[in-house]
């Protein structure tokens, strides 16, 4: 009973600590891993690190037409997603909630961080801003329904409605499920890309406002609130990372080695998303509503193939 | 009693055309009334102990007929002192009597257990209410006079030829007179089939012309668009119930005969034509009182139609006909005083009534409303059992038509009534001198009141007279 | 057979007044048809009855002295002499009063007679001077025609009720013939309002209240 | 039931007083309609909390046969937003619909009316009673529309409005006077097993479903809706939205509670339903430039999700599955009272901004955060709440439909649970997307019209209800496990069986315990990065543009732009001008509009069309005498014939 106890308590405070440590690695990993591609030497893979304790100590600025809603948009999405964190299975070690429905709360709770985040650049009155969370909101209606449908299917697959058993249990092992989990994970992926604003949707380097979406929302944030928007943004990486990672554990490690693999897999997932910016062009902003409902009719399809 | 309800307008109309004093004769018409009514209410206790071979008295039909004709000629008549007032040029010695006429004949007809005698009845109130409809004394009211007076007499020709029709049916199956209803629906298994048909037909048409049930109706926005609001509420409440009562004495022969089915057939026919052709007319209609007036054709028809479908929409039929005088009487009389307030009748110059007259604004938004049928006003209960007869009674087609038919004319006439009630009044319109008073709102007040106690509570002896009536429609003497 | 005869007169007097132009006439015309209603009850052997009696004179007084009476007045008053431009002419309404006569004589094939009466004639009349009567009201445009219209009309229906005449009670009778008197009556008074106002009684000016 | 009735007499009477009076009229009928509410409240609780209450029985007479009263379980349900609505917004009617309106006094007597007959509804058991309170509901809401006549649009919205009301009714008209051949009589109650199949039963169920569809707004019959709403006075408009439509839902909730054996496509056809309104509702809404218009067609897009949740349950129902039905159910009615909670919040800010700053057009909005923080902090939350976004209560009752919608994922008909599922994903993120835009352009950046610039915060009585509407959303939003057993009942008295209570199936504790990791965090996070100087008054950085004007910002109809011209197929926006040509262009004008597709593209031509084409046989009656009797001389004669033959 103790010990069962003290296994869980270790496994949650491993949890957590990756949760919370482990983000701001993943943006330095794929800038490395796409400077590497390019030939060139890069930043520090701890580059992030650096940037956020610099932050932290530099005083903000706050424009004269931004209210307490400004400040709502860094903050509420550190705190959702942090939140969300402790929904998701890091590997097949359970998360340390779990309830019947945690994907759906987990979904809105990055719906709430959108919410805020838009409703935060909205306040500065920038037209470049208002432009971005224009486009912030739009692709994610996209967005939205393929995470669900995905999570439809594991669902109908798995019989359960939490996220640790829908990840975790292994879908491969009965192998009807194997293409669906498959189709799964690729729309799932497309929506990886979107919501973390990753080439070929956004690009997260860009120099040119008129073509950003997620960077030109936090133009105008600076000091700490910088330094979260920041560390959000890596945090995000990680959770929806490990909605990818789940699934590809063939089957249930033990104790540490669950961790080593997970992290394996979440350096590996980084580096994946740094090659696939390395070798896709970004697309046009009007092509990638059909990107993205590729995503959902990947999804779709999943169900579809578990109906028959 | 049976003469006293009618020698008592008669001698207060001879009265009124004697008194000089335009005041006094005002006030008579109020006073004949209430005590009308008086006479009436005691007369009713003894609605089923009628002999039936008297010439004249009061059965359950009758007198739910004479008992809504003497409420709705009470509110008018309470009505009338404050509306003359306001009509100083005119001289109303003839007014007066031709009201006090009108409701001595209503007595008759109701009374009259004779088809011949219901006629004569039936036309002396044409000829009563004429001189109504040209109290305006301008060509307008006269044109309306004239078409009111020559399609009216003409209709009542053709009654009389029906009453003939039926009194030689009796002949033929070797009947003689007196041929008392009583006595004809005892002895119907005698009566001639196609004669008393023929008779029925032509009934049809000649009372129907007096209902103004379509296409017989054609003097009907003439005459209530021409006249004051009064005389539209009376010719709509009161001479419409009358020739409906005089028709229904005649189906509930036919009904007794076992001729009720080819009679239903053409009693919905004519219904469900009179509210279709009242919504052509009710569609983006100008004039309000003439959209008033083609709710008539249509209350008109859906009282036909309730005796079509038979069953118990026969019961809220005979429910309608007092709903309907009720509301209608609401309806004129309001139309009236907003007349009266803009001294037009016509849509782009009638608008903002809620602000220049409230109370008839109000009244005549909810006299609206009452009368297509909103609940709790009586008209709802009626319209939703006609229905509800209609659709459960195997009529499902009817019923669907009926409710349509409803719908469309609530859509038309919602339009104009609202434009008429909302919005702010016209400033190139002159100002009349009208304002509502206590005297020419309070007697719409009580019909409305009145009509939506009767869509909650109906007193137990008004339930059982109206049973009574029902009895009597399906062929019972 | 005498009754037949009559009858027979009074179908052609529908012809003449279909026909006829001037308005003097057909009044005439009307009158002679009330004069003929009123000897008919005396033709069909009814002599016996006293009520009879009394409502053949009240029916020749009225229909044949009254109403011509006070309808020449009104058409003095009103100066009209002549019904000009009916809407249907005058070949045509002959041909519709044909046209009448025949229907009614079909309708009066569906309604069986009592067993035993002799007055075969009388239903198919009456029906055809009805619609003569309607003839007139529809196609003149004079007000004092249609009035003649709804005489003759009125005199279909009375045509009929001799049928009835022995057992119709008198109280009806005279209630019938009071009613046409008044009616008529007041129609010739709202003629002479009307020629007052519109300046003509022509019917078509008065068109004013329309949809 | 004593409380019950006082509630009715209480809340009928509230604007009387007022009537009579020359000053407090409001304060009297704010007073009444409180205690109406309060009484209310309490005999909603008592209810649900399982104690027995009497019904009254009306007059029972052989003419007219007047049913009775009686306050369940689901009336219960429908009672509490009632009372919370009406009460608030009486006090908040006190300053925004002030004394010195020509019609206050009318106003507030028909807003008592209206509460009055909503109340009646919640307790009606019987046709008569039910259609009494249905048509009065709709006629107090009528003139309460049609509150400020003088401006025409108002007058076409109160036409439609009373119109629509009147078709819908007639709907019902013709399915209560059917009932009888279900249930035995014009009493509510369970209808004979096996009816519901036959064609009759299906009759009456599409009757039925027409009327109550009508009222509740959902699409294609929800053209009444957006006009009126945006019409009525904001305090009106938050009932409306909030309490009156949901009446529809009242009457199809009752209609399911008697069916013992629904068709799968009753479900299906709700469902259907459900997602029309729900994913179209939102898409208009993000059309629209006027904040009340916006605001009411979110009101379709509630309403399409609480559908969802409905039909899902009918599903359940249909294959017998009562978790299915229990969480549909429950999430529906969970849905009603949240709905009406921040609905009439959002309205209730959104008017009040729109007093403070004169207009409700989005693009003259701007800037009130600074100016009206209050009113913008409540509008805030309602938005929060609208977009389903834990932890306020939206999100509760949209996850107890989700949850429903999994439920069904392993059963037959799985297709119906999957595309709810969809619907309300889309529904979710294209509700975020119109809030977002709507608080951003009305309350965030800067001013875009003087009139703006002069807004200021509306006083206590105004500002204190709308605090009440957001505390009650927080309220069920962290604690939804004290609902788990009221919900049961009344969802049991849908389901028809008594199944697994909704606390455990829908983890409600949970849902307060994960909002704790959320505050905390949020609260440290505030404290953390506050915890450094800062330098406030600096323009708003816009890459490099050294003089951004209020004109520059992104306007609400840029904002949506692109989610529009991705769903132009189907929502057929209006655009005019904008076309730019040669080097140096000139400024050109550019707007657009988004027109209802029913009422502006359907209904209104149509009945035009119809009105014109009835106009063509006006030469029926052309006023001539001889015509007139030849109709009656062809009456006659075509009656002959047809007698004859």
């Amino acid at each position: 009973m103790l010990e069962t106890f003290l296994v869980r308590a270790v496994h949650v405070a491993l949890h957590l600590t990756t949760a919370l440590l482990l983000p701001p690695l993943l943006p330095g990993l794929i800038a490395k891993t796409k400077a590497m591609v390019a030939g060139r030497t890069g930043p520090p893979v701890l580059q992030l690190y650096y940037d956020l304790a610099r932050l932290s100590r530099k005083r903000a600025v706050f424009s004269r037409t931004t209210t307490w809603v400004f400040l709502a948009g860094p903050v509420g999405t550190v705190a959702a997603v942090a939140t969300a964190s402790l929904l998701v299975p890091f590997g097949s070690s359970p998360a340390p909630l779990h309830f019947q429905g945690d994907a759906v709360f987990f979904a809105y709770l990055f719906g709430l961080a959108r919410f805020l985040t838009v409703l935060s650049a909205l306040d500065t009155g920038s037209a470049f801003e208002g432009m971005g969370a224009a486009r912030e909101v739009s692709f994610a209606v996209l967005a939205e329904p393929a995470l669900f449908l995905g999570f439809a299917a594991l669902a109908k697959s798995t019989g359960s409605l939490s996220l640790s058993t829908m990840l975790a249990s292994p879908g491969f092992s009965f192998s009807r499920a194997m293409a669906p989990l498959i189709l799964v994970l690729a729309g799932w992926a497309i929506v990886y890309l979107a919501e973390n604003s990753r080439i070929p949707v956004d690009d997260p380097n860009t120099h040119l406002e008129l073509t950003m979406i997620h960077e030109v929302m936090v133009l105008d944030h600076s000091g700490r609130p910088l330094a979260l928007v920041l560390y959000g943004a890596s945090l995000k990486l990680l959770v929806l990372g490990a909605l990818l990672i789940g699934p590809l554990f063939t089957r249930a490690f033990g104790g540490l080695l669950n961790w080593a693999a997970f992290w394996g897999l979440l350096v590996l997932l980084a580096v994946g998303v740094g090659l696939v910016e390395s070798f896709t062009a970004r697309l046009r902003m009007n092509r990638v509503p059909q990107f993205l409902v590729a995503g959902i009719l990947a999804t779709a399809f999943a169900f579809l193939l578990l109906l028959v | 009693m049976a003469w006293l309800l009618i020698a008592l307008p008669l001698f207060a109309a001879a009265i009124a055309f004697a008194t000089p004093s335009p005041t006094v004769r005002a006030r008579i018409l109020a006073v004949t009334g209430l005590l009308h009514l008086g006479a009436l209410v005691g007369a009713l206790r003894g609605w089923g102990t009628l002999p039936p071979d008297a010439w004249l008295g009061l059965d359950a039909l009758g007198g739910w007929v004479l008992l809504v004709v003497s409420v709705l000629f009470l509110v008018c008549a309470l009505y009338a002192p404050a509306y003359l007032e306001l009509r100083p040029d005119r001289d109303h010695r003839i007014f007066t009597g031709s009201l006090l006429t009108f409701l001595a004949m209503a007595s008759l007809l109701a009374q009259a257990r004779h088809p011949g005698l219901a006629w004569v009845a039936m036309e002396t109130t044409t000829l009563a209410t004429a001189p109504l409809v040209y109290f305006n004394r301008n060509r307008r009211s006269l044109e309306a006079t004239w078409k009111y007076l020559l399609i009216g007499s003409v209709g009542i020709a053709l009654a009389l030829l029906g009453t003939l029709f039926i009194a030689y049916a009796a002949q033929t199956g070797g009947l003689s007179e007196p041929l008392q209803y009583s006595r004809l629906m005892r002895e119907s298994a005698l009566l001639s089939k196609p004669w008393l048909r023929a008779g029925f037909v032509l009934s049809l048409v000649g009372y129907g012309t007096k209902m103004g049930i379509a296409p017989l109706h054609a003097w009907k926005p003439d005459a209530y668009g021409e006249s004051p609001g009064i005389v539209g509420a009376l010719l709509a409440g009161g001479v419409t119930s009358c020739a409906f009562l005089a028709l229904l004495r005649i189906y509930a022969v036919v009904a007794a005969a076992g001729e009720a089915a080819f009679a239903q057939e053409l009693l919905i026919g004519f219904g469900l034509l009179s509210m279709a052709w009242a919504l052509v007319f009710m569609v983006r209609q100008a004039d309000f009182k003439r959209l008033l007036a083609y709710s008539s054709v249509e209350h008109m028809g859906i009282l036909v139609l309730g005796i079509g479908i038979g069953g118990n929409a026969t019961r809220f039929a005979l429910f309608h006909l007092a709903a309907n005088a009720l509301v209608k009487s609401v309806l004129f009389l309001s139309a009236g005083n907003i007349h009266r307030s803009y001294a037009s009748k016509t849509l782009p110059f009638v608008t903002g009534a809620i602000r220049r007259t409230p109370v008839s604004g109000w009244l005549f938004l909810l006299g609206f409303l009452a009368i297509t049928g909103t609940p709790p006003f009586a008209p709802f209960i009626s319209e939703f059992n006609i229905a509800a007869a209609a659709l459960n009674g195997g009529h499902v087609w009817i019923g669907a038509a009926f409710l349509l038919l409803l719908s469309a004319i609530f859509l038309g006439m919602s339009d104009t009534v609202l434009q008429v009630v909302f919005g702010t009044p016209s400033h190139e319109r002159v100002r009349t001198p009208y304002k509502d008073t206590i005297a020419t709102t309070a007697p719409l007040v009580g019909a409305l009141v009145l009509a939506l106690v009767m869509g909650l509570w109906l007193p137990r002896p008004l339930q059982e007279m109206l049973d009574g009536a029902t009895r009597f429609l399906g062929g019972l003497p | 057979m005498l009754h037949d005869l009559l009858i027979a007169l009074t179908m052609l007097t529908n012809f003449t007044l279909v026909a006829t132009h001037r308005v003097q006439k057909s009044i005439q015309v009307a009158a002679f048809q009330g004069v003929l209603l009123g000897f008919l009850p005396l033709s069909m052997g009814l002599w016996r009855h006293t009520h009879v009696l009394l409502l053949a004179a009240a029916t020749i007084l009225v229909k044949g002295w009254l109403i011509p009476f006070l309808l020449r007045r009104a058409m003095r008053q009103v100066q009209i002499h002549r019904e000009v431009n009916p809407y249907i002419s005058y070949t045509l309404s002959l041909m519709l009063c044909a046209l009448g006569t025949g229907i009614s004589l079909v309708l009066a094939h569906n309604l069986p007679l009592k067993p035993g009466d002799a007055h075969g004639l009388f239903v198919p009349a009456a029906l055809s001077t009805l619609f003569t009567g309607f003839l007139l009201l529809v196609s003149r445009r004079k007000a004092l025609t249609q009035v003649v219209g709804y005489l003759v009309l009125e005199n279909g229906i009375y045509l009929f009720g001799m049928l009835l005449v022995e057992q119709m009670p008198l109280l009806v009778e005279t209630g019938i013939l009071l009613d046409l008197f008044v009616g008529i009556f007041v129609m010739g008074i709202v003629i002479n309002h009307i020629r007052a106002a519109f300046d003509s009684t022509d019917t078509l000016r008065m068109a004013e209240l329309k949809d | 039931m004593i409380l019950f009735g006082a509630t009715l007499l209480l809340a009928f009477l509230s604007g009387l007083p007022g009537l009579f009076m020359k000053r407090g009229g409001g304060r009297s009928a704010a007073l009444l309609m409180g205690s109406s509410a309060a009484s209310g409240l309490l005999a909603a609780l008592q209810v649900l909390l399982g104690r027995a209450t009497g019904a009254v029985a009306l007059p029972n007479q052989r003419v007219l046969d007047w049913g009775f009263l009686h306050l369940d379980p689901l009336g219960a349900i429908f009672l509490i937003p009632v009372c919370i609505l009406f009460g608030s917004a009486s006090v908040y009617g006190l300053a925004y619909w002030d004394d010195h309106r020509e019609n206050s006094r009318t106003v507030r007597a028909a807003f008592g009316v209206l509460a009055g007959f909503l109340i009646l509804l919640t307790g009606a058991q019987h046709a008569f009673t039910f259609l009494l309170g249905w048509e009065g509901m709709a006629l107090a809401a009528f003139v309460l529309v049609m509150a400020e006549d003088r401006d025409p649009a108002t007058r076409r919205a109160g036409y439609v409005y009373l119109a629509a009301t009147h078709t819908g009714t007639l709907f019902l008209f013709s399915a209560f006077a059917l009932l009888p051949k279900a249930a035995g009589g014009l009493a509510f109650g369970p209808w004979t097993p096996g009816f519901a199949s036959s064609p009759l039963g299906s009759a009456l169920f599409l009757l039925f479903l027409a009327g109550f569809a009508f009222k509740a707004g959902a699409l294609p019959l929800h053209f009444w809706l957006p006009p009126a709403h945006s019409a009525a006075p904001s305090h009106v408009s938050a009932v409306m939205s909030g309490v009156l439509i949901k009446m529809g839902i009242l009457g199809l909730a009752r209609l399911v509670a008697w069916v013992p054996d629904p068709p799968i496509w009753w479900g299906g056809s709700v469902t259907a339903l459900g997602l029309a309104s729900g994913v179209l509702g939102v898409a208009f809404a993000l059309g629209q430039h006027d904040l009340k218009r916006l605001l009411a067609y979110h009101s379709i897009e509630n309403i399409g999700i609480i559908l969802l949740g409905l039909g899902l349950g009918l599903i359940g129902k249909h294959a017998g599955s009562l978790p299915i039905q229990l969480l549909g159910f429950g999430g529906a009615l969970l849905h009603v009272v949240n709905h009406a909670l921040f609905k009439g919040l959002l309205f209730l800010a959104a008017g009040s901004a729109a007093k403070a700053a004169g207009t409700r057009d989005l693009e003259a909005l701007g800037g009130l955060a600074r100016r009206m923080p209050r009113t913008s902090l409540a509008f805030l939350a309602g938005a929060w709440a609208i977009c389903g976004l834990p932890p306020l209560n939206g999100f509760v009752s949209e996850w107890m439909i989700y949850l429903a919608a999994f439920q069904g994922l392993g059963r037959p008909h799985a297709l119906w649970s999957v595309a709810a599922l969809g619907a309300l994903a889309l529904i979710g993120a294209l509700a975020l997307a119109c809030f977002a835009k709507a608080f951003g352009a009305a309350f965030l950046g800067e001013a875009r019209s003087p009139a703006a610039v002069e807004a200021r915060e509306s006083p206590p009585s105004m500002v204190g209800p709308m605090g009440v509407l957001a505390g009650a959303c927080a309220f069920i939003g962290f604690f939804p496990v004290l609902l788990g057993r009221p919900l049961d009942r009344a969802a049991t008295q849908l389901a028809g069986a008594q199944g697994p209570p909704l606390a455990a199936m829908a983890s409600l504790t949970m849902l307060s315990l994960m909002a704790l990791p959320l505050l905390a965090g949020a609260w440290m996070l505030v404290r953390w990065s506050r915890g450094r100087s800062f330098r406030e008054g600096v323009p708003t950085w816009d890459c490099g543009y050294t003089a951004p004007a209020a004109r520059m910002q992104y306007t609400a109809s840029s904002f949506a732009e692109g989610l529009m011209r991705g769903m132009r197929w189907v929502l057929w926006p209006v655009t005019a001008g904008g076309r730019v040509a040669g080097f140096v262009p000139r400024p050109r004008p550019f707007s657009s509009h988004l027109p209802d597709l029913v009422l502006d593209r359907a209904a209104e031509p149509g009945l035009g069309g119809a009105a014109r084409g009835l106009g063509a046989l006006r030469f029926l009656q052309a006023g001539h005498l001889p015509i007139y009797l030849l109709y009656v001389l062809l009456t006659l004669l075509g009656l002959f014939v047809w007698m004859v033959a």
